[in-house]
């Protein structure tokens, strides 16, 4: 064993400690608010891991999904769950002690202890040469219009999956929008130097978003990291006290929300009435075809994003 | 025309038309109920064309994006799924149709695109041949449901969504981790591949496992059921219908699927602690249904004790038995559907669905508790309802095989069954007071109750088709019937 | 499809299809109701008739519809099934003409009718059934058409005597199904055949086994047929419309019950082979012991229509006694039972409910000197009475005749004495009612009632019973011409004992 | 890559450890957090063992398809805490009743 590869390990043992340190510890915390800022870090730990194990994509994701957004979406959720229960013990009341509930507990520990041991072994278990479809992958790159792997599974092999996930995206904000969202999040006082930063972050932000984009295709990146980013942006200036206007709050954010799974079905329509298979592209045009569609999808999951985090209800009376 | 209907893939029809009518629904919510209806329609031609094609060619696979297994993913259209996709038309259309009368405008209009979100993702379900991809498919479907359970409002309704939004991730997330040791284990996520390659190895069956307690906890096996009566007593009627009638299925489905095409044998050490966890849910599901007080309660624990007799099919292990179980799963899915549109009437009409005050409700409404008690012979399992062809041919099955005491599980639900049925159904006949105050029904929702509820018991007359139907393309397994 | 195909399913339809049309029809349409009801019942009986003329003449009736890949519904017409359909074609116009004019002015009659049809509809499905599954059909959708009939006042008590009949029916539907499933899965066939289709099959040299199914199938229909220990709904169904009880206790309910014995006796198991199983004989011991504990508990009922339904129990248990002494002349005077046993039933009960619906009377006690109020419905009364007591020439004396030398035939003495003491039981609680209203001085509340009409009671229920009445004396005068019920029975036993 | 399975089990870990927080602590968002972490965990199963193979680029199959997953699950984490708010709102604690059967 030589030293890098020594060190490699010690680092991949000292994260993998941290991420179950963390993951316990954000879990077990009293309180609500230090649990999620645990949670927070243990989303940027994950994505080192996703480094380590040659996953620059998912990494990009876990740091722009996992752990950005998520972390505003907990944040905002505990900042408003305040407003409904005043009194911070009954939120954060400690486990029950009585003696049920802690044979309960340690039936349940003692059960999940099992499992986790039955899995360790399994997973040690498992066939050291299992190929898994990268070759597949890599034989069929060059006819599916993009460059980067990740890409063309997610948009060409396997796009299907892709357009049920944009509407798994857009059905939440439905559902959220259905349970009547929520009102206006109060305008936190440092609004001004928020504003400052949003003025200076958001073009970064932007660009930052048209490059994972444009990078998706041959590299790393891609819809999901760009569109993550974008709502970043939105998350910002939601923050920062910034509206929308009314006038843009109707048809077009819903134009802007269903725009990616719309071109995605027009495109599946296309190839059920041409009588392809479903989403098949056709090779010479898959290209500009799977940009155009990451396009579409970047601006859809990115208002998608940036509507959740706001979480206001449709303004359905004014938008039509 | 002739030439576009034989190239168009009405299987994909099933899916991306719904969620065209979904996301239609959303961008234009003042035309929502139309857009919708026009939707269940073309569904509806979907489903009979697709029909027609498999019953004159046969099953088949149609590789998304022409790549094909293991790369790409895969629809199968066989007769097990066509029978799922079809009785989720059916519902379906009874599903919209009863919906343009009962939700009210503000309602309405978050209520279609969710819907059509549920059928799309129920038929992708359906259709799917990749483990993965069901394992998307499975989230929307869940996700769907969670936001239709949420749509009534109540407290008992949130409370009831959150913790059935919680044991649905909880379900997608170990079928998931299922999935990733099949994957690494045998490197596939697609059913036909993987029928190939799978063997019956520790990692093979530690993956089954967790796929099938994340499944079982969606299809609300004893004793993963705690989540199902408040959430299908809660939601709006015609949600419960969907809920009880459709979604357990899908996750029920896919468990059928994968023990149909991957799990290379049987073992009775397992089997039998299904059928035992089958016959608990009977008998609890059955106590519970008698015990409760409201209507809506009770056909939510009737549910529990149905899902309990599905997993008698395991046990059996004949092909008798899973033609009973599927059998069952349609006929369920019309009659249950029928009995919750029906509860929702009686709710609607009189704005509580408390069973000791039915005798009131009962003379205004003859039609919806007819639907409820034609729905409950199909329930009870008499003859000639679809119920009665299944519990024939699963009593028929544990006959044969000299598992008697599987005959005597399913007669006391039975039992059970009626028991139930008549409390409510004993009510019509009473002599009431003079009524509430009470709100007319629209006549097409108690059309819809009764049509399912007929369609319910008519289904036994067309045994033989529909048993040669399921079976297109794939046999089931287990001994044939000597 | 030609007419030997149409035929069974036209007697169907003739009842089904107004049931379900009077379920929608508005409460007030008083005379499409009516209209339906007696165009349905009218026509029904033609068709039987039709049918009957066909089966002498050797037409084989037999519609046939696939339910599953290996199970027929059959409707078929054979000499037993048409006993029965004639029986009940005949009683049910004359029950839908006493139940018009019972039911006048009483509210949900559309509902009533609906479930009425249905109910007749389900009993002739039950008569016609060619194989096991679709007498099981039928059989359970009896069931389900007559619990509407019983619950019908919706008083509380009428809940709860549903509530009951539906616990020993439903639960005796469950056995009858397991052993239906179970013998389906020994046998490659499962339509009635004369002699049965056991004799000669593999699945025959399992006696267990068999005699375990021939338990399940009789508890099953035993529920029905008010076998003691399995008797406890009727009396409480009581509570129905007198219409109702006349139907529930002369054709549909008890007989289907007993028609299914006699089908599972004779067309599924064969009576040899059932009498070489040994199960014969404690169906035997089972009828004796239900006639004489009946006609006992009958004795104490004050209330008249209770006392007429333990006298029910007692006797349709006569078919079975008859039918499970291994012997033609028993047989003979079983089956013949169904029929005589129906007529003398019905004109009882649509006298009760003259009584009840005329006079308020509903206790035996109160009867004194009411045959001098109505002598017309008491003089039908009586002769039911002592029909069923077995006075000759009347029905029952000819029964009882059959199942008296069949027994001696059959070297069963000891019935004999059964019969003996079943006949002084039954006039021991007939022969007082009788006396007490044609020679007791009136008492009662009911003498206040001022008598109206020219009638003693509307025309529409003073019919049926004298009818009923009439036919009671009139098969028992002419037991021995052609197309007599007796000669019906004679051709039964015929082909089933074989030449 | 010797270290490559360690992520494997660090994932299984996360998956009980979350599922025993789901199961034993009552606040809705301390579930959701939990949900969160089992999540976690299940992805690094997926993809950790996509990497086995020495001198060869990892799989993409099991990357698009935590990817997939990561986005399923902000989507629905978003949803589950609006539906917590509601329910705090209704009745008026972040809780659901009867912990136990949970």
């Amino acid at each position: 064993m030589d030293r890098l590869t020594l060190v490699l390990w010690i680092f991949d043992s000292v994260t993998g400690l941290g991420l179950l340190l963390l993951a316990g510890w954000a879990l077990a915390s009293p309180q609500l608010f230090r649990g999620i800022i645990l949670f927070v870090a243990f989303s940027l730990m994950m994505s080192i891991a996703w480094v380590r194990i040659d996953a620059p994509d998912v990494a990009l994701a876990e740091i722009a999904i996992g752990a950005g957004l998520t972390g505003a979406l907990l944040l905002a959720a505990l900042s408003r769950l305040g407003d409904s229960e005043p009194t911070q013990e009954s939120m954060n009341r400690p486990i029950e002690r009585s003696y049920r509930a802690r044979t309960f507990r340690s039936l349940t520990a003692s059960l999940l202890a099992a499992v986790a041991v039955a899995l360790v072994f399994l997973i040690l278990a498992l066939p050291g040469d299992s190929e898994g479809l990268g070759a597949e992958v890599a034989a069929s790159l060059d006819a599916s219009g993009v460059s980067s792997p990740v890409t063309a599974v997610l948009l060409n092999f396997r796009g299907y999956d892709t357009l049920l996930e944009l509407l798994v995206l857009l059905l939440a904000l439905l559902g959220v929008w259905s349970l009547g969202g929520l009102p206006a999040q109060p305008v936190s006082p440092a609004v001004l130097v928020l504003d400052t930063l949003a003025r200076i972050l958001i073009p970064v932000l932007l660009l930052s978003s048209a490059y994972l984009l444009w990078a998706g295709t041959h590299a790393p990146g891609g819809a999901f990291q760009a569109g993550a980013v974008l709502g970043a942006a939105g998350v910002l200036l939601s923050l920062a006290g910034w509206q929308v206007r009314q006038r843009y709050t109707g048809v077009t954010l819903r134009l802007l929300l269903i725009a990616g799974p719309s071109l995605f079905l027009a495109f599946a329509l296309y190839t059920i009435v041409a009588g392809q298979s479903l989403l098949e592209y056709p090779p010479q045009r898959a290209g500009v075809m799977i940009v155009l569609l990451e396009v579409a999808a970047t601006l859809s999951i990115g208002t998608t994003l940036a509507a959740l985090f706001v979480a206001e209800g449709p303004r359905n009376k004014e938008g039509q | 025309m002739e030439a576009l209907a034989a190239t168009v893939s009405w299987d994909a029809c099933l899916i991306v038309l719904p969620l065209l009518g979904a996301i239609a629904c959303f961008a234009w919510p003042n035309a929502a109920k139309k857009l919708a209806l026009g939707t269940a329609l073309a569904v509806l031609v979907s489903i009979a064309s697709l029909t027609i094609r498999v019953t004159a060619a046969g099953a088949f696979r149609h590789a998304v994006g022409a790549w094909g297994a293991p790369l790409g993913i895969e629809l199968l259209v066989d007769g097990l799924s066509l029978v799922m996709l079809s009785a989720t038309a059916i519902v379906g259309l009874a599903i919209t149709i009863y919906s343009a009368g009962y939700f009210k405008a503000d309602v309405s209009s978050r209520f279609w695109p969710l819907w059509l979100f549920l059928w799309a993702s129920l038929n992708a379900l359906f259709l799917s041949s990749d483990i993965f991809n069901l394992y998307v498919a499975l989230e929307l479907t869940g996700l769907a449901a969670v936001t239709l359970t949420a749509l009534a409002g109540s407290a008992d309704a949130l409370t009831a969504a959150a913790r059935y939004l919680l044991v649905s991730l909880l379900g997608s997330l170990t079928y998931l981790l299922g999935v990733a040791l099949v994957y690494h284990g045998f490197g596939s996520v697609d059913m036909a591949v993987l029928a190939g390659r799978v063997e019956s190895t520790p990692v093979f069956w530690a993956a089954f496992s967790l796929m099938f307690v994340g499944l079982a906890l969606k299809t609300a096996l004893f004793p993963f059921h705690f989540w199902l009566p408040p959430a299908h007593a809660s939601a709006p009627a015609p949600v419960s219908a969907a809920l009880s009638g459709l979604v357990i299925k899908a996750s029920f489905y896919i468990l059928m699927r994968l023990w149909f095409e991957i799990v290379p044998a049987d073992y009775s050490t397992f089997t039998n602690f299904l059928g035992v966890l089958g016959a608990a849910a009977v008998v609890w599901g059955g106590l519970q249904a008698l015990r409760a007080k409201r209507l809506k309660l009770l056909i939510a624990y009737s549910t529990i004790m149905q899902v309990g007799y599905l997993f008698l099919a395991f046990p059996l292990a004949v092909a008798a038995a899973w033609r009973g179980a599927l059998y069952l799963i349609l006929s369920h899915a019309l009659a249950k559907s029928a009995m919750f549109l029906a509860a929702g009437n009686i709710l609607y009409c009189a704005g509580h669905d408390r069973i000791e005050s039915l005798d009131r409700i009962a003379q205004r409404l003859p039609m919806s508790l007819a639907a409820f008690a034609v729905a409950g012979v199909s329930i009870m399992g008499l003859p000639p309802s679809g119920g009665f062809i299944a519990k024939w041919l699963m009593v028929e099955a544990a006959l044969k095989s000299g598992q008697w005491w599987w005959a005597v599980t399913l007669v006391l639900g039975s039992l059970f069954a009626a028991a139930y049925v008549f409390k409510v159904v004993g009510y019509a006949f009473t002599q009431a007071e003079a009524p509430h105050t009470s709100i007319d029904v629209p006549a097409a929702m108690e059309w819809a109750a009764l049509a399912l509820a007929v369609a319910a018991v008519l289904m036994g007359l067309i045994a033989p088709w529909i048993l040669a139907s399921m079976e297109i393309g794939r046999a089931f397994p287990g001994a044939a019937i000597p | 499809m030609n007419a030997s195909t149409a035929l069974p399913l036209l007697i169907l339809a003739s009842s089904l299809l107004p049931g379900l049309v009077i379920f929608f029809l508005p409460e007030s349409s008083i005379r499409i109701r009516t209209a339906l009801n007696l165009f349905g019942a009218v026509t029904k009986l033609v068709l039987v008739a039709v049918m009957a003329r066909g089966v002498l003449h050797g037409v084989d009736y037999e519609a046939r519809m696939r339910l599953l890949p290996d199970l027929d519904l059959v409707l078929r017409a054979d000499a037993l099934s048409l006993l029965f359909v004639s029986l009940s074609s005949v009683l049910w116009l004359l029950t839908t003409v006493y139940a018009i004019g019972y039911l006048e002015n009483s509210p949900h009659r559309s509902r009533f009718f609906g479930f009425f049809s249905l109910c007749v509809t389900a009993t002739v499905g039950v008569a016609m059934a060619g194989n096991l599954i679709t007498f099981l059909l039928f059989y359970e959708l009896l069931t389900l058409t007559t619990y509407p009939l019983i619950v019908h006042r919706g008083t509380e008590v009428a809940r709860l005597a549903g509530r009951s009949y539906l616990r020993y029916t439903i639960a005796g539907g469950a056995l009858l199904l397991v052993g239906v499933v179970w013998l389906s899965t020994l046998f490659d066939t499962l339509e009635f055949a004369p002699g049965g289709f056991m004799a000669g099959t593999e699945a025959a040299s399992r006696p267990g086994t068999l005699i375990v199914i021939f338990a399940l199938l009789i508890a099953g229909l035993g529920v029905k047929a008010a076998l003691v220990p399995l008797h406890g709904w009727l009396p409480k169904a009581m509570v129905a419309p007198a219409p109702v009880s006349a139907l529930l206790h002369a054709v549909a309910v008890v007989k289907a019950g007993a028609f299914g014995i006699v089908r599972v006796v004779y067309d599924v198991y064969g009576i040899e082979f059932a009498a070489n199983l040994g199960v014969t004989q404690p169906l035997v011991m089972v009828a004796a012991a239900t006639i004489l504990y009946a006609s006992v508990r009958a004795l104490f009922q004050d209330d008249l229509k209770r006392r007429l339904a333990y006298s029910t129990v007692s006797q349709v248990s006569y078919i079975t006694l008859g039918i499970a002494m291994v012997g033609p002349i028993a047989t003979i005077g079983g089956i013949v039972h169904i029929v005589h046993q129906g007529l003398m039933k019905i004109a009882l009960f649509f006298c009760a409910g003259n009584l009840a619906e005329t006079l308020d009377i509903h206790k035996v006690s109160d009867m004194d000197g009411v045959a001098h109020r109505m002598p017309w419905t008491m003089g039908a009364f009586t002769v039911g009475a002592f029909g069923m007591i077995g006075v000759p020439p009347l029905a029952g004396f000819i029964s009882k005749w059959y199942l008296g030398t069949g027994a001696l035939a059959a070297e069963q003495g000891w019935i004999v004495l059964v019969l003996v003491a079943s006949s002084v039981l039954n006039a021991a609680y007939f022969l007082p009612i009788v006396h007490a209203a044609w020679f007791k001085t009136p008492k009662g509340k009911w003498q206040d009632k001022r008598d109206r009409q020219r009638l003693e009671t509307r025309w529409m229920l003073l019919l049926p019973p004298m009818a009923t009445a009439l036919l009671v004396l009139a098969v028992g005068l002419l037991a021995n011409m052609p197309l007599s019920p007796l000669e019906w029975a004679r051709l039964i036993t015929m082909t089933e004992y074989g030449p | 890559m010797s270290s490559v399975p360690l992520f494997a089990l660090v994932g299984a870990g996360l998956f009980c450890i979350g599922l025993y927080a789901l199961i034993v602590y009552a606040h809705l968002l301390r579930k959701i957090l939990a949900i969160n972490v089992m999540g976690s965990g299940v992805f690094l199963v997926l993809a950790t063992l996509a990497d086995r193979t020495v001198n060869a680029a990892p799989d993409p199959v099991p990357h698009a398809m935590i990817i997939t997953g990561i986005v399923v699950a902000v989507a629905t984490t978003a949803f589950a805490l609006v539906l917590m708010l509601k329910v705090a709102e209704k009745t008026g604690r972040a809780e659901l009743p009867d912990e136990r059967t949970g």
